[in-house]
């Protein structure tokens, strides 16, 4: 009997369970909250009891919306924006490719996107360190 | 969210985004709120760095090397390893270059050099048999060493099973009588990291509250940290919800198996097992034991080895039912013995009948 | 003068049986049996629940036959029946029990609790705790024949005046008829036209019947008083005389206990099959009815209801054929509530109604029979039994209710046209 | 002994000995009771459609007909009913209790969602608890209550009460509370054979006897 002849059914391990829809209850909470004190909050996926199946149909409700970041930080991350504004996939993924962490997010951008001020600050040094070997 | 580790952090080349990314997947893996990873990068980049590394010694006594696997296995260069790079590992038998009496000297030098500060790990279970002569090193039963270290460690951390618990030396019958870490040493702070091997970022996990705090973890009552044996494997686990829909695979290669239902009544035993398998995964988060399609064997609770087997479901017993046929055979002797009593008894009632007349109707 | 307490338990040792057995281990104490009891839903006093009153019973099946119950009385761990205890539950087994066996009916678990009722009532008339009232009628029956005393030349006297009053012979010691009529003493002393409609109603019928020199009286003080010996010497008068004359079927008459005695216990007192069939005047009639051997004529017009005495009824297992009766001769004819198998008691049976000193307590459950013709109004209340006729009788005239009872036989028999007429 | 090893003797030592006194108490208690034997009924039957002991054992899990018995004590037929029925219901169609059973006696049949029998415990437990106050304030109730009555009522509620909140994560961790919840039903079984508790076997037996001795004279009890 070759690998091939056992008969393992990909993808079929996960069906809808029913947790999907609440987390869009949930979502659209964060978001009035955001509209009125603009406070971001996250949600983490792998804390939920989700099927890969669920985490589908949470991805295809939820849509795509105009951008995508990816950051090259010790492996890819994206962070994608849904087709709901102020709403990010985020994922997180190892060196290997590997995802370790994935989350929504509720935020007019998220943290992680933008820069801190020292690292401006360094940029900043560095831009004049290239102005300064112009002259 | 800046300090000294960032700038540490900077110099190896490693970004803000990255940190605040790992401390992001940290707090997902100790599972907790999205918002404390923030908080975790803000308290270990604000932490002095260290001037001298913390001295670590790691003691291998009744075990297999599984559990230094597992935490070597962890080292890609990377902010694990950052942290890892963090302390001095002065004595790890299996790792050191070192080896008869040069390590014995760096054992004692790191003993003395940082006596009171020096955190020591642990693995493997202490036998208690024949005086501790089934395990030694360099001539020293593994009781004897574990004491002399011991005295002057800040804290240990019990690694793995064997030493958090005994583990699997002390499975039924112990022929070595193997004990914990804990049975021998009642006067230091001791954490257990138990688990058949256990994950390796409980360890970063520890380490990095170690050099963030200088203290340990916030732990449960069988000393683990509460971060990652805070929930049931059953509570996280991503089959949960076939469980509560009463869907379960009856068999390793049977339809339910396939369409990843519940393991429960193959012998999972992830309602009583504490642990974050579930959430932080294994071999850098590719998979872990149920999503391979095994049920979880319990590897992190005491005694699991006798837990009345891996492939029983946790509602069965846990031993085979002996005593039904004898039950069965007292019972309906008892029974047959007390009807014939009684039979007996009535019959004697009846032969004692004396026929009424109405002069008997009055005392 | 030699009823004693080992005597009583030793009886009772004798009458354990199985079903009281599992009757026992099977009560959870939900006292649903109370609701189901007139003397409780009355009085609203829990010692009346009708399972309580088996507690010596119950504790003498423990003690005896459980291998616990033999442990705990070896080490002194349990209470033994005492003959003041049993002298204490007199009240409970007799007053303010009638054998109506509507506990047993509504018990969830399925309990026949009058069956152990009657059952213990073996070991307090062994031991000497009946009531005095019942000892009486017991004595009077085994002695002169009757529990009112009544003898031959008595109901001699009334046949002699029946014959005269409807010109029909009634026959006595016939051999071979088909029927042999049984009568109760009430009905000798206090209802005389129900031996005049018997007459009608087979001259009618065209059946051969007969009176039995030797065994007139049906009623059964013995199974009252519940003890079998007394019981067995009182019915085999009646077996004997029914295989005298060689009668195809003996007829108890309108009284329910006399029935369950003669129809029920009767064999098994004796220890063997009757070699004829007893039935209760309305099964006869009923039959009559049904074969066309029954005809009336006229209508009382009045708004009549009909109490169904237990015996017959819930215990005999007759509820159709007084029914079918009933609208042969009345236009306005209403039920009770609660009618047929689930009716109340009168509050007399099962030998109550001799019970001087538990008059009191009979007419405080009376209330229930008074609800029930309140809720009806009837001009006049029809029954089958004699001694229910007595108690409502009783009861009616403490409530100052004037409603009339009459027996239901003696009511058909009125309708029957006069012969030639 | 830790709670591992707590639920590993509860699972095997504690189990096989529960088991085998039930086992032998029961055995025992049903030849002690049924050996008593009942005397042949020698008076002629009166056959009736509907009367015997057979028809009882069914009938009389319904109230009497028309007696109202439901409006007199609504607390014990309504109570009784809830906690009867959700008790077979967490017992025998929860995945592991049905797990267990087949385990033991090979016997398997498919269970409910987990969370319909955590709602169904959670109504027995409430129906238990109507039915203790109705014991304590009914008088015929308190009347004929013994020490026997509150005990039974206990091993009752026990294993209902810990095995929901072993579930639902309450008081204490899952793996203790699975333990006391094993342990509680061990208890169930030792005493039951013992005590009133021993109508489950006998209520049969009892019905079949009022209706076999009823129905002989042709009345449907």
């Amino acid at each position: 009997m070759s690998l091939a002849d056992i008969p393992v059914i990909q993808g079929v391990a996960s069906s809808l369970t029913g947790n999907a829809p609440i987390l869009l209850r949930e979502i659209a909470e964060h978001l009035r909250r955001l509209l009125d004190c603009g406070e971001t909050a996250a949600i983490d996926l792998q804390a939920l009891p989700l099927t890969p199946a669920d985490r589908a149909w949470l991805r295809e409700r939820l849509g795509n919306g105009e951008i995508r970041v990816a950051l090259e930080a010790e492996g890819q991350s994206t962070l994608e924006e849904t087709g709901c504004q102020g709403v990010w996939w985020v994922t997180h993924h190892n060196e290997k490719g590997a995802v370790v962490s994935e989350f929504i997010e509720t935020a007019f951008v998220p943290e992680l996107v933008k820069a801190h001020p020292d690292d401006v600050q360094s940029g900043l040094e560095h831009l004049e360190l290239l102005i300064s070997d112009l002259c | 969210m800046q300090g000294p580790l960032i700038d540490t952090l900077a110099r190896y080349g490693v970004s803000r985004r990255s940190f605040l990314k790992y401390c992001a997947t940290l707090a997902s893996m100790m599972a907790l709120p999205p918002s404390a990873g923030r908080a975790m990068a803000e308290a270990m980049a604000a932490a002095p760095a260290a001037a001298k590394r913390p001295s670590v010694i790691w003691l291998p006594f009744q075990e297999c090397t599984g559990c230094t696997e597992s935490i070597t296995r962890s080292h890609s260069p990377s902010i694990e390893g950052m942290i890892f790079d963090m302390v001095s590992l002065d004595y790890q038998e299996t790792l050191m270059a070192a080896a008869g009496h040069q390590a014995e000297e760096a054992l004692h030098n790191a003993m003395k050099e940082n006596e009171g500060k020096y955190l020591l790990i642990v693995d493997g279970s202490v036998p208690l048999g024949l005086d501790g002569a089934y395990s030694c090193i360099a001539g020293k039963s593994n009781l004897e060493a574990l004491k002399e270290v011991a005295k002057g460690a800040a804290a240990i951390v019990a690694m793995g099973s064997c030493a958090a618990y005994g583990g699997i030396p002390k499975a039924n019958p112990n022929p070595t009588g193997a004990v914990s870490v804990s049975d021998v040493i009642k006067d230091k702070p001791i954490i257990n990291i138990p688990g058949c091997p256990p994950i390796p970022v409980v360890m970063t996990g520890v380490l990095a509250h170690f050099l963030t705090f200088g203290s340990l973890p916030e732990m449960d009552k069988l000393g683990r940290p509460k971060a990652f044996y805070g929930e049931t494997i059953h509570d996280r686990c991503y089959r949960r919800p076939f469980y509560d829909q009463g869907k379960f695979a009856k068999t390793f290669d049977d339809e339910g198996a396939r369409k990843g239902w519940c393991l429960f009544e193959l012998g999972c035993k992830g309602p009583v097992t504490y642990n974050a398998c579930a959430t932080v995964k294994w071999n850098g988060g590719t998979s872990w034991p149920v999503e391979s399609g095994h049920g979880c064997l319990g590897c992190s609770e005491p005694d699991f080895w006798d837990g009345g087997g891996f492939y029983k479901a946790l509602s069965m017993p846990a031993d085979p039912l002996k005593v039904v046929a004898g039950a069965v055979a007292v019972g309906a002797a008892a029974g047959v013995a007390v009807s014939f009593a009684n039979r007996a008894k009535k019959s004697g009632a009846k032969g004692g009948h004396e026929t009424t007349t109405l002069a008997d109707l009055e005392k | 003068m030699s009823a004693t307490l080992e005597k009583g338990v030793r009886v009772l040792k004798e009458v354990i049986d199985a079903p009281i057995a599992s009757y026992f281990n099977s009560c959870v104490h939900c006292g649903l049996c109370a609701e189901a009891c007139l003397f409780y839903t009355e009085t609203g006093d829990p010692k009346y629940t009708p399972i309580h009153k088996l507690e010596p019973l119950r504790r003498v099946y423990e003690q005896e036959y459980t291998l616990l119950g033999r442990l705990k009385k070896l080490a002194g761990l349990s209470k033994p029946v005492t003959d003041a205890e049993l002298g204490e539950w007199q009240e409970l087994v007799y007053n303010s029990c009638t054998l109506c066996g509507r506990c047993s009916v509504v018990c969830p678990v399925g309990n026949d609790i009058v069956y152990m009722v009657r059952k213990l009532r073996e070991g307090m008339s062994a031991s000497g705790n009946a009531p005095d009232g019942i000892k009486g009628a017991v004595n009077r029956t085994v002695t002169i024949g009757s529990p009112m005393g009544v003898k031959l030349p008595a109901v001699k006297a009334q046949m002699k005046h029946v014959e005269e009053d409807y010109g029909i012979p009634i026959p006595l010691d016939a051999e071979g008829a088909e029927y042999m009529v049984m009568l109760s003493s009430m009905e000798i002393i206090n209802f005389p036209e129900y031996l005049g409609a018997i007459a009608k109603i087979m001259q009618q019928a065209g059946k051969t019947w007969t009176l039995c020199s030797t065994a007139f009286e049906a009623t059964n003080a013995g199974m009252q008083i519940g003890n079998s010996d007394l019981a067995r010497v009182i019915v085999s008068r009646i077996v004997d005389g029914a295989e005298k004359l060689k009668v195809k079927t003996v007829i108890s008459p309108e009284c329910g206990h006399a029935y369950t005695a003669l129809r029920w216990e009767g064999a098994n007192l004796i220890g063997r099959p009757f070699t004829f069939q007893v039935k209760h005047i309305i099964e006869v009639l009923g039959e009559f009815q049904e074969q066309g051997l029954l005809k009336t004529e006229g209508f009382e017009t009045d708004k009549l209801t009909f109490h169904d005495p237990c015996q017959l009824a819930r215990r005999g297992g007759v509820i159709q054929p007084q029914r079918n009766l009933m609208k042969m001769v009345a236009k306005n004819f209403v039920e009770m509530p609660d009618p047929g198998f689930i009716n109340w008691c009168c509050g007399g049976g099962g030998g109550a109604s001799a019970i001087e000193e538990g008059e009191e307590l009979r007419i405080e459950a009376f209330k229930k029979k008074k609800s029930q013709l309140d809720a009806v109004k009837p001009d006049r209340l029809v029954t089958a039994c004699a001694n229910c006729r007595i108690v409502l009788e009783e009861g009616l005239e403490h409530y100052q209710m004037d409603i009339p009872v009459v027996g239901l036989t003696e009511m058909i028999a009125e309708h029957i046209p006069e012969k030639g007429a | 002994m830790n709670e591992m090893q707590f639920l590993t003797w509860v699972r095997g030592t504690g189990l096989n000995i529960a088991v085998g006194i039930f086992l032998l108490g029961v055995i025992w208690r049903l030849i002690e009771i049924y050996s008593l034997g009942r005397k042949k009924d020698l008076s002629a039957p009166r056959n009736v459609p509907g009367a015997s002991g057979w028809h009882t054992v069914f009938r009389r899990s319904m109230p009497p007909k028309d007696m109202g018995m439901v409006k007199k004590s609504p607390v014990s037929y309504i109570g009784g009913y809830v906690f009867h029925i959700g008790l077979a219901v967490v017992v025998f169609l929860f995945a592991p209790h049905i797990k267990f059973i087949e385990s033991v006696v090979g016997l398997s049949w498919p269970g409910l969602p987990s969370q319909f029998v955590d709602l169904v415990a959670v109504i027995t437990i409430a129906a238990m608890v109507v039915v203790l106050a109705d014991r304590i304030n009914k008088p015929v109730k308190r009347y004929l209550s013994t020490f026997e009555d509150w005990f039974t009522w206990t091993v009752t509620f026990l294993p209902v009460l810990t095995g929901w909140m072993a579930v639902q994560h309450l008081l204490l961790p899952y793996t203790t509370m699975l333990a006391l919840h094993i342990l509680s039903v061990e208890i169930l079984l030792v005493v039951l054979p013992f005590t009133k508790l021993f109508h489950a076997f006998t209520v049969w037996g009892s019905r079949y006897y009022n209706g076999a001795v009823n129905g002989h004279k042709g009345v449907a009890v």
